[in-house]
This record gives C-alpha cells, structure tokens and sequence, in this order.
C-alpha cells in the first residue's frame, strides 16, 4: 500500500502538566495526538507505580504525536517550552503513515 | 468532673496517663488503623496486593463528598455562626504560616536545598483529610463532636501553605513564578471543589436532604475508609520501601516534631478565638497534618526542580502514620487539656 | 382533589402554578440535581477534578442492575399485565419513530448535513437511563409510583432508534448497510443486557431474593446516584467546554425543542394504551431523554463519519441537563394535567 | 429428625432427592448464582458487557476483606478452639496432596504434556474463595453455620498446592526451581495476605468493632457479591468462547470429576478430625474448588511454558460453574449425610 | 545479542471498532499483536479525554502488531479494509526484535 | 533543535514478572523505564483481554527504555535473562531524543 514519511514524537511527562502540553501544543498548531497513561517507571528520582495511588502527582503520560517531517520543528520548540524543566523524556522516530492527507 | 486526660470506660471514669493510654489503645486497636497496619506491614513485606488506582481515586472521591456533605449538613441544622468566620481566617493564617515554621526547621535540622526545603514545607501547612477523618472518628469514640463548619476550614487550609511556599522558593529561584493558570490549579483543585462543593449541597439539602442519601454516605463510611486506608498503608509502606536512603535522620525527626509542633500552634490559635474542645482537636489536626494529594500535584507543576521522593515518603511515609497512631490520641488529650473539656 | 398541577406540602395543598414552581424547586433543591451541578461547574471551571473512568463505568453497571431487577421484582410482585405488551410496542414504535421527527427538525433547524443530522436524531428516539431513575426519584418524592416494567420499555427503546437513523442514513450513503455483527452489536449493546437480565432476575427471585440484596441495591442507590450524577455533570461540562463552537444557536434551541416535543408524542402514546400518571410519566421521561452511551457507541461504529463532538455535546450537555433540571418537573405537571392524576 | 438429604420448607420437611432437589432449585435460583448465569450468557452471546478491570479487582478486594474479617470476629466471639489448628493442617495436607492425585488422573483422562498436567493439578489443590463464600450462603440458606476459622483453612490451602506441582514440574525440567523470591511470592500473593490480615483484624477487634463497619462488609456483601459474581460470568463465558477447541472431551471430564472427587477426600479429612456439619461442608467446597487468582499468577511465573488458555479455562470455565451451580447442594447433601447433621 | 528486522505497526482507533479490528487481523493471519489503552488526545474533531465516561464510544485503542517485512502488505490490507471509513491513524515503523521466530 | 542518537528498547511481558524484569534491569544500572498497561492482545497462546480480570496472570505490560547506543548490548542481556523462557516480545528501534545528558 501507498505509504509517506512522518515522524512520530513522543513526550513522557507527569500527568500534571497535561493541560499545559496540550495549551501548548494547541497554540503551535499541533492538532493530532494521543495520550497514553504511564503505569509505572523508574528514573534518576527512582523507582514508582501508581498502583493504589490517589492523587495525580506521582502519575505520569504519554502524549504521541505522528506528524510530518516539516511540521517536527515547530513540534519539538513548542514541547520543549513546557517540557523544559520538567521530566519530559521526547523521543522522536521515523515512521511510514497510510493517508498523509490527515497530518 | 471528666477533666483534661480522662475518658468513660463503661461506668468507670479513667483519667491521667490512663486516660490516655486507654484512648490510645482504643485507637490503635480500631480496625481503621489495623486496616492501614495491615497495608504497611503487606507493602514492607513485599506482598502483591495492590489497589486499582481507579478504585483509590474513587474511594477519595467518596470520603471527600460524604465528609463535605456531613459538615454542610450540620452548619445547616446549627445555624451559621460567626466563628465559622473566624475559623476559617485562622485556618488559612495557620495555612500560611506553617510552611515558614517548616521551611525554618528544615534549614536546621537537615540539609535539604531551599527548593525542596520549601516544597516540603508547603505539605505541612497544607492538611490532609483523611486525617481529618480519622480524627473525626476518635472524637466520636471519645464521645465528643465539633462544628460542622471544621470542614470548611480544613477546605481553606488546602492552598494558602502552596503560595507561601512559591514565595519561599521565587525569592531565590526566578524560574518560579505564579501565572493566572497555576492560581486557578492550585484554588480549583479537585479536593477542594469536592470538599467545598458537598459542603454547600449539605447545607443547602440540610438534615432531611442527608437522610436520603444516608445509607450510602453516612452508613458505610468507616468500612469504606477502612479499605481506602488499607491502600493508604499500602502506598505509605512501598514509598518507605523505595525511598528508605532518602530518609536522614534528620527528615525522619523533623516528620515527627513537626505535627506536634502544628499541633500546638493550631492549639494556641484555637484557644485564642474560643473553640469548644472538639473544634480545637479537629484544628490541632489540621494544623498537624500534612497534604499528600494537592500540595504534590502543585509541587510537581510548578517547583519540578524538587524531588518527590522526599515529600510524599515524609508526609504519607511518617508524619501520616505517626498521627494517624499516636498523634491524634496526644491530640486529644492535650485539647482536653487546656480546654478543659 | 389533587389535580393537575397540585402538591401536598406538609398539610396543605399547593396547586396550579405555585404546585409546579414548589416541585420544581423540591427538584432542583435534591442532593442528585445539585450534584449533577457540582460537576457542571466545576468542569465549567476548568478545575482539574476527574472521576476515573473505571468508577464511572462501575456505578453505571451498579444503577443498571439495580434499577433492572427493582423492575423485575415489582412485576413479579403485580404479576404480568397485557399493558407490559402493549407499553413495549408503544416504547417500540416511539423510538424508531422519534428520529425521523428529529431529523426532520434538524433540517429545519440547522444546517447539519444528513449524516450528522440522523446521528443526532437517533440519540433523541433511544433513550438516557439516568434520567428515567431521576424521573422515579421525582415521582417518589411527589408520592406517585410507577408500573415495574417501564424498565422494560426502557431497554426495549435502547435500539429500535438506532435502525431508524441507519435507514435514513443509508437512503443517501450505500457505505452504511446492515450487517448481522451491527445487528448484533446494536441488540445485544451491554447496558439492554444489562437492564434486561437484571429485570428477568428481579422477576424469578421476586420480593424475598430482592430482600436477601437490598441493603446493597436498594437503599444505597440515591447516593451512588449522586457520585454518578456528579461525573455526568463533570463529562458534560467538559464537553461544553469543549465544543462550545460546535453549539450553534439552531442546534442548541433543537435541543431543548426536542425533549418536550417527544414527551408530548410519549403522552399521547401513553394515553392511548392506558397508562396510569406515573407510568405515562416516565413513558413521556423516556420519549424526552437522549442516549448518551448505546447510540454514540453504534453511531461510531456504523457512522464514523458523523462528528461525536456535536451528538455528544447535544445529547449530554444540552438536553440531559434540561431535561434533569427543568424537563422532569414539566413533564409531571403535563402528566397529572392530562391524565387527572 | 432432620437427616441427610432433608431440608426444612415453611412447616414442612422435604427428605431424600426431593430435599436434594429443592435446595439445588433454591440454589440455582438464588440473585447470586442467577447474576453469574447472566454473565456466562451475556458472553456467550458475545454482548460487548464488561467489567472494567479496576472495579473486579477491587470487588475482590473487598470481598476477601469482608469474609476474613467475619471470620476472625466469629473466632474471637467463639474462643480459639483445638480444632481451628488440625483443621489448618489437614487443610494444608489437602491442598499438597490433591495435586499429585489431579496430575495423575490427567495423565490418564487426557493427552496433556506434563508441565501442563501439573499446572492445572496445581490449581485443583488449590483454592476459590468465590465458591467458598457462594458456599457459606448455601449454607445459610440451608439453616447451618461454620467455624469462623475455616477462613484462616480456605487461606492456609492457598499456596502448598503451587509447591506440590513444581516438585511435579522440577523432577522432569531442571529449569523449573524454587527460589527465595518465587517462595515469598507464592506465601505473600495478595489475596494470603489480605485473608490473613482481615482475619487477624477481626480477632482483634471482635464484634463490637465489626459493628462499627457492619452496613459496608456485611449487610450490602451479598449484593456486591451478585456483581462480582456477574464479572466472573462474562470473564468464565469469554474464556470459554475464546478456548473452546483446547477443551477435548478428556478435559472437560477431568473438570467435572474432580472437584467431586477432591470434595470427597476433604470429607473423609474432615470427619477424621471430627468437623460439624458446616464446617465439614466448607472443607468439602475447598477442596473441590480450584484457583484462578494465586494458582495462574504464579504458574504464569514460574511455568511459563504452560498454556494458561487450559488451566484458566478449565478452573473458571468449568469447574467454577459446576460447583456454584450443581456441586455446592451435593456436597451440602454429601456432608448432612455423612455427618448426619 | 543476535536482531532480526522486522516491522511495527501500530493501529490507533475507535474503541469499538476493537472486535472488528481483531477479527480482520485474525483473518489475515495475524495472530500476534497488543492493544493499548488511549487516554484522551485530539484530532480535527477536537480534543477528547476517556475521565469519567461511561460509554466505550468516546475511547480509542492501539493495536500494536510486531511482524516478519515479508508480512506487512498483507496486515496493511486487512488493516485498511477496517480503517478505511475510520478514525485509524496508522504508523509503519522499522524496528528490530530479539528471537524471530516468535513473528 | 538538537538532537541526539538513541535506542529504544520495548519489553512485552507478562505483568507477574514486572517486579523481577525491573530489578535485572536495576542490576544492569539501567534506571530509566517507563511502564505500560496492555489491556488486550493475541499470540501463539490465543487472545486474551484485561476487561473484568480479577487476578493479574492474564495482563501484560509494556517496558519502554529509552538509552544511549553504547549501553543497549547490557540491557539487552539483562532483559534477555528474564525474557528467555516468558513470552517477553523485545523490540528496539532508532530514534532521536532531547537533551542527551539525561540518559
Ligand atoms: N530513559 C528513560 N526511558 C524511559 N522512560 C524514562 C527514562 N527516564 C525517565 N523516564 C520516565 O520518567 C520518569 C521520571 O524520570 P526522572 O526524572 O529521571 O526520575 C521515570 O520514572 C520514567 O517513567
Ligand atoms: N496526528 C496524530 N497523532 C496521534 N494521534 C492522532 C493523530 N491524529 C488523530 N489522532 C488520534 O485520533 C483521534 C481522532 O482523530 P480525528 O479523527 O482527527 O479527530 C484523536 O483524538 C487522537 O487520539
Ligand atoms: N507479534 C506480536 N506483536 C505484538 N504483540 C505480541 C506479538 N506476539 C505476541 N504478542 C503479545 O504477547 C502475548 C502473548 O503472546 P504468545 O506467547 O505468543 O501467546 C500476546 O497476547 C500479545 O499481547
Ligand atoms: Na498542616
Ligand atoms: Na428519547
Ligand atoms: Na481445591
């Protein structure tokens, strides 16, 4: 099948700062994405899970966005504005999408 | 005359130290704190039981709606009094205040950076409600009550101790700033909107309004906060496990001096504006308490540079416990005490 | 006599206007609709409190067994009526008859194209269970009740819509047939298993097997109702919020043109077949209510091309609301006026 | 007199198959048993109702503390007797000695490989406390009761099972051995410790302090039950549609033989050590049911390399239904019999 | 350690669309793959987030499928007939895997 | 904006091995992970979903490690350890990240 480049960027942050990465993303004109819930992990501030937890400090996201190789500055400038003092693990990977014309 | 350290046992009136160690028996023997007993002892002992995060949420959900509605509903069928007013002000004064005391201590007793010295101490003036509860729970058993409007006021000492806490750090740290969406977060928290929100339905629905929802809200509640404090124990327990190098001795003393320190701070206050005995208890706890919900989920948005592994294992890691266990019963004797209640 | 729009207050009798004003006012003062309220403003707000959405999924399966077996045993307790038949068929033929009326407002209306428009109506022909339960909450408070199998009615009104909107869908759009797993899908969507199995339950264990659960499905149910309501008005809100552009003035005024409209066609239906005040009340209750769970879930399957955010909007942020707040009270006031209940 | 296959109707007394008869009506006629049938069906149907994942496991959570707790204050309000330790031990010699037997009976009903063999041997040792609980209500309905500590049985029967199967597994697959980490994991699995703890808890606190949280674990308990026991019918009916062609015919026999078999032994224990009627009934129901919550987690670790589709689907889609619906009044007439209670 | 290449695909949809999804995919063939839960994100049709819904209409899923390159024209023609009329962003990635022949 | 080289490393395994597959990973200094839900999926073993689950031997989890290329041999052993006889469907993919110095 037809397939065209993309690039996929994925930013890890605490569930907190939801609203602010979207506010931002928003802004920057970054339409697409997804959140997924991070359940656990461990970094330089150690190990956590948020099982049994109740409030949202603890808990992170994920938010992915698949969009095109021209579009990835802006992404990246806009998501490093919020991401900058915070966790914020961005990863971006090249990908194929079927139907450019929805990014 | 049942004075400062006494409490009826059966027909018996037993006072003193006695007094005392039977209230604090009575307490640790609840099944509320065997519950969260159970919960520390599974999690430091490496069991796999764990609570949906769903289902904590959920529970929280409840606790705070019940216990807002409760106290609406008694101001409701009390009449409003002007030390609602009052209590209120020296809620959020002590709210403020608090976090300085803290910050202070901190300073001396470890050495904690200002950023995460601030962020610790905005946790202490800030309150949490399930010890509220709790305390609630061991006035009843104790045979006392207090103003409903105490709801009210645990609701207005949510906030003030973040902004002292801002204060603190953006004197040395520019990056930390207050905007008008940080403000909104921190005063529109889920906690207090719930709190405050069930608060006004109870006193708008009063008495006769309760007694529809009674056997969901009113009946269960204590089976209910025993599980929720069974995950409380279980989540306390595993932040123990995992953040035990963190713990300094010097954090450690400072997550036992300070409640009682709040305590008496929050007596003093208290006392000062006429709180009947069961009143000043709840603010003592208050004052006591430390936030483990909305102050971490401020902390985390705006001061990121602070480490969560410090705040949450002292506040839920060993300044909840201790009050849940000990504190709440030298709570009591003392409001008793000096009230003379 | 108590007529149409009449009221017992304490001893007197409130009638008229003033008996309507009283129950609306009874109404909108419940713990359920402040609840509901709560959750609009604090999602309104923008404040950040959620309610997990395994515990909403929970209390919605919670309300519907409850509500489906309290239906069951109450006609197992009646015995078996032919008015069940005939109410089911009427239930039947309302909703696959409801959009086509809607639909053909909408294109008076509004400016939705036809693929929106018959997603839309087919959440005005299915119908909302929670408003039905708030409907028998507000009968009971008035001292009216109801013929148990108007559950019944409910579940057999989930999907007769759903084919309807398909067919107006598929006289312009080929893409969109019938399939036997839709079909399937569509029959056997959760929440009419749900109500039907809990109801064939409740009418095999009858009064005694209801007794042996009651503390759990019955006495408890208002409240679990108002946490329930609570992350409505929280979802709802938030939708608002979040589609406010997509609520044009047309569609907006569709959305609270069409509830009492449909109540009329329910009230005439009900009066056809006999149905006594509180059944036709609650048949009008249905024929007023929108899906917001079993259509949107088809309609996203079936009609990927209709847009969520306005059926949702129109369906959860509209016309729930209007319906819960001010819909109820009307539709008894019209209930008791036509039937001289 | 009342004897084994008797059963007590209004004034009347129904002996023999009737007796049998009408209690496996009763039972099967039950909101408990009526609400798993529904689920099977529901998933059988293939209707898209499910359980969100957080609300079964904490029902389950909830259930596990509510029926360790009575338990524990029903020891505390009995006194410990002689008879709560050979009963833990016997118990334990079930759970180890079953699966040898279970293993060999696969091995001549069917073509399983043996590391599958063990793993699902494993789970017929040990135990479901769904069916425990479904059987302590049977008993109620029937007029009887139980020693208390049969909670603290069904616990110690939990995990010397998994032991037994990986001794099976270890004589043929060196890869398979016991570790420290494996071994806590296996003693302090979740539902152990929170059977353990709730017992404990209630020893500690006695009635009084199961008053206290009475209308949350024991009034609404079996209405929760209704819908934990709905959950285990769609998650039963799903895996059964899901691994229908893994269940020859050898298989499903093994799964109905079994848990008759293993209730015969639990008999022939139990009237050794000289148990009463009930308590002779539970630890018949122990030992014919088998796990689907310890066994699998630990299988799943341990044994990876069985299929979890044979062992998941023989122990909830076979064997739970069968004794919920069949088993449990045949071993109650089983155990009348023998005890001539 | 020794890698072999392969292919990740990753199917993001509407949460009813799952069974569907599913029986397609075991149509073609594919037998191995995991579905993730989508927690809110944002699209042309606006920003969404699953918090206290009760009906499954608003969720979205992702299949993730690991598969042998040789294997992908034939998942991505099944995958397509689902998507076609649906929201169903889909992302080709390359990837590589330990123990291949697992795909 | 600058990025930096970097592997990513996915671990599907059954949720009743979380706790080990991290202290192997804790072992081979590997501090940053996140964590994942699998709420469904499908493999040799037939299909399985998380819906309704009471126990957790039916779920699966997703590891995800972001890590600088020299030290992906060392995680890969490590997970391998614990993967070897479990289902552990390991993936890794290039990608770019933000600010290096985190990992
Ligand atoms: N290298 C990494 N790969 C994946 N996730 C990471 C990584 N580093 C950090 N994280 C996630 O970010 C969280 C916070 O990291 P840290 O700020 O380093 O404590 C961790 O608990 C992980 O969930
Ligand atoms: N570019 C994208 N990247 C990631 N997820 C997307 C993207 N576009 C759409 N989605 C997801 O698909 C959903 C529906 O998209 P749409 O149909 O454009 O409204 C969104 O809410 C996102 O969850
Ligand atoms: N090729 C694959 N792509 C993605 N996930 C997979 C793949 N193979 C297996 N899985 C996951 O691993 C689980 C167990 O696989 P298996 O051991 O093959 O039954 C599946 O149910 C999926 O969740
Ligand atoms: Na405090
Ligand atoms: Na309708
Ligand atoms: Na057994």
């Amino acid at each position: 099948m037809e397939t065209h480049k993309a690039k996929q960027v994925t930013i890890t942050i605490e569930a907190p700062m939801e609203r602010r990465l979207r506010a931002v993303l928003d802004e920057a004109g970054v339409t697409g994405y997804s959140v997924l819930k991070v359940i656990g992990g461990s970094g330089r501030s150690g190990a956590w899970s948020a099982e049994g937890q109740v409030g949202s400090a603890g808990g992170m996201i994920q938010v992915i966005c698949i969009i095109r190789p021209d579009r990835l500055d802006g992404l990246l400038e806009a998501a490093f504005s919020v991401v900058e003092r915070h966790i914020g693990v961005v990863t971006i990977t090249d990908c194929d999408v079927l139907r450019a014309e929805r990014f | 005359m049942a004075g400062a350290l006494c409490r009826i046992e059966g027909k018996k009136e037993v006072c003193g130290l006695d007094g005392f160690l039977a209230l604090a028996a009575t307490n640790l023997g609840s099944p509320l704190i065997l519950s969260f007993v159970l919960g520390v002892a599974a999690a430091l002992g490496r069991s796999d039981l764990v609570f949906p995060e769903a289902a904590a949420k959920a529970l929280s959900i409840y606790l705070l709606f019940a216990i807002g509605m409760k106290g609406g509903v008694s101001v409701a069928e009390h009449g409003v009094d002007i030390r609602l007013g009052t209590a209120i002000l020296l809620g959020i004064v002590l709210s403020a205040a608090l976090p300085l005391l803290a910050f202070r201590l901190l300073g001396i007793m470890t050495r904690l950076d200002r950023t995460n010295a601030a962020a610790v101490a905005a946790h202490y003036g800030s309150i949490s409600i399930v010890t509220f509860v709790a305390g609630t729970s061991v006035l009843e058993s104790a045979g006392l009550s207090a103003d409903g409007f105490m709801v009210a006021v645990a609701a207005a000492m949510e906030a003030p101790a973040i902004l002292s806490a801002l204060w603190l750090i953006s004197r040395s740290d520019p990056n930390v700033r207050m905007d008008s969406t940080l403000w909104r977060e921190i005063m529109l928290n889920g906690s207090i909107v719930l709190l405050i929100g069930a608060f006004v339905i109870g006193m708008i629905v009063g008495a006769d309004g309760l007694a529809e929802v009674d056997s969901f809200f009113v009946s269960p509640f204590k089976g209910a906060l025993c599980l929720f404090l069974l995950d409380m124990g279980l989540v306390a327990g595993r932040g123990l496990r995992r953040s035990r190098d963190v713990l300094t001795p010097g954090l450690l003393a400072f997550g036992l001096l300070m409640p009682p320190l709040g305590a008496c701070l929050g007596a003093v206050g208290g006392l000062l504006i006429g709180l009947p005995t069961g009143s000043l208890f709840l603010m003592m706890v208050l004052a006591a308490s430390a936030s483990y919900i909305a102050v971490p989920a401020a902390m985390r948005v705006a001061v990121p540079e602070a480490d969560p592994g410090i705040y949450l294992t002292l506040s839920l890691g060993v300044t909840f416990p201790f009050n849940l266990t000990l504190g709440l019963p030298i709570y009591l004797a003392l409001a008793r005490g000096i009230s003379g209640g």
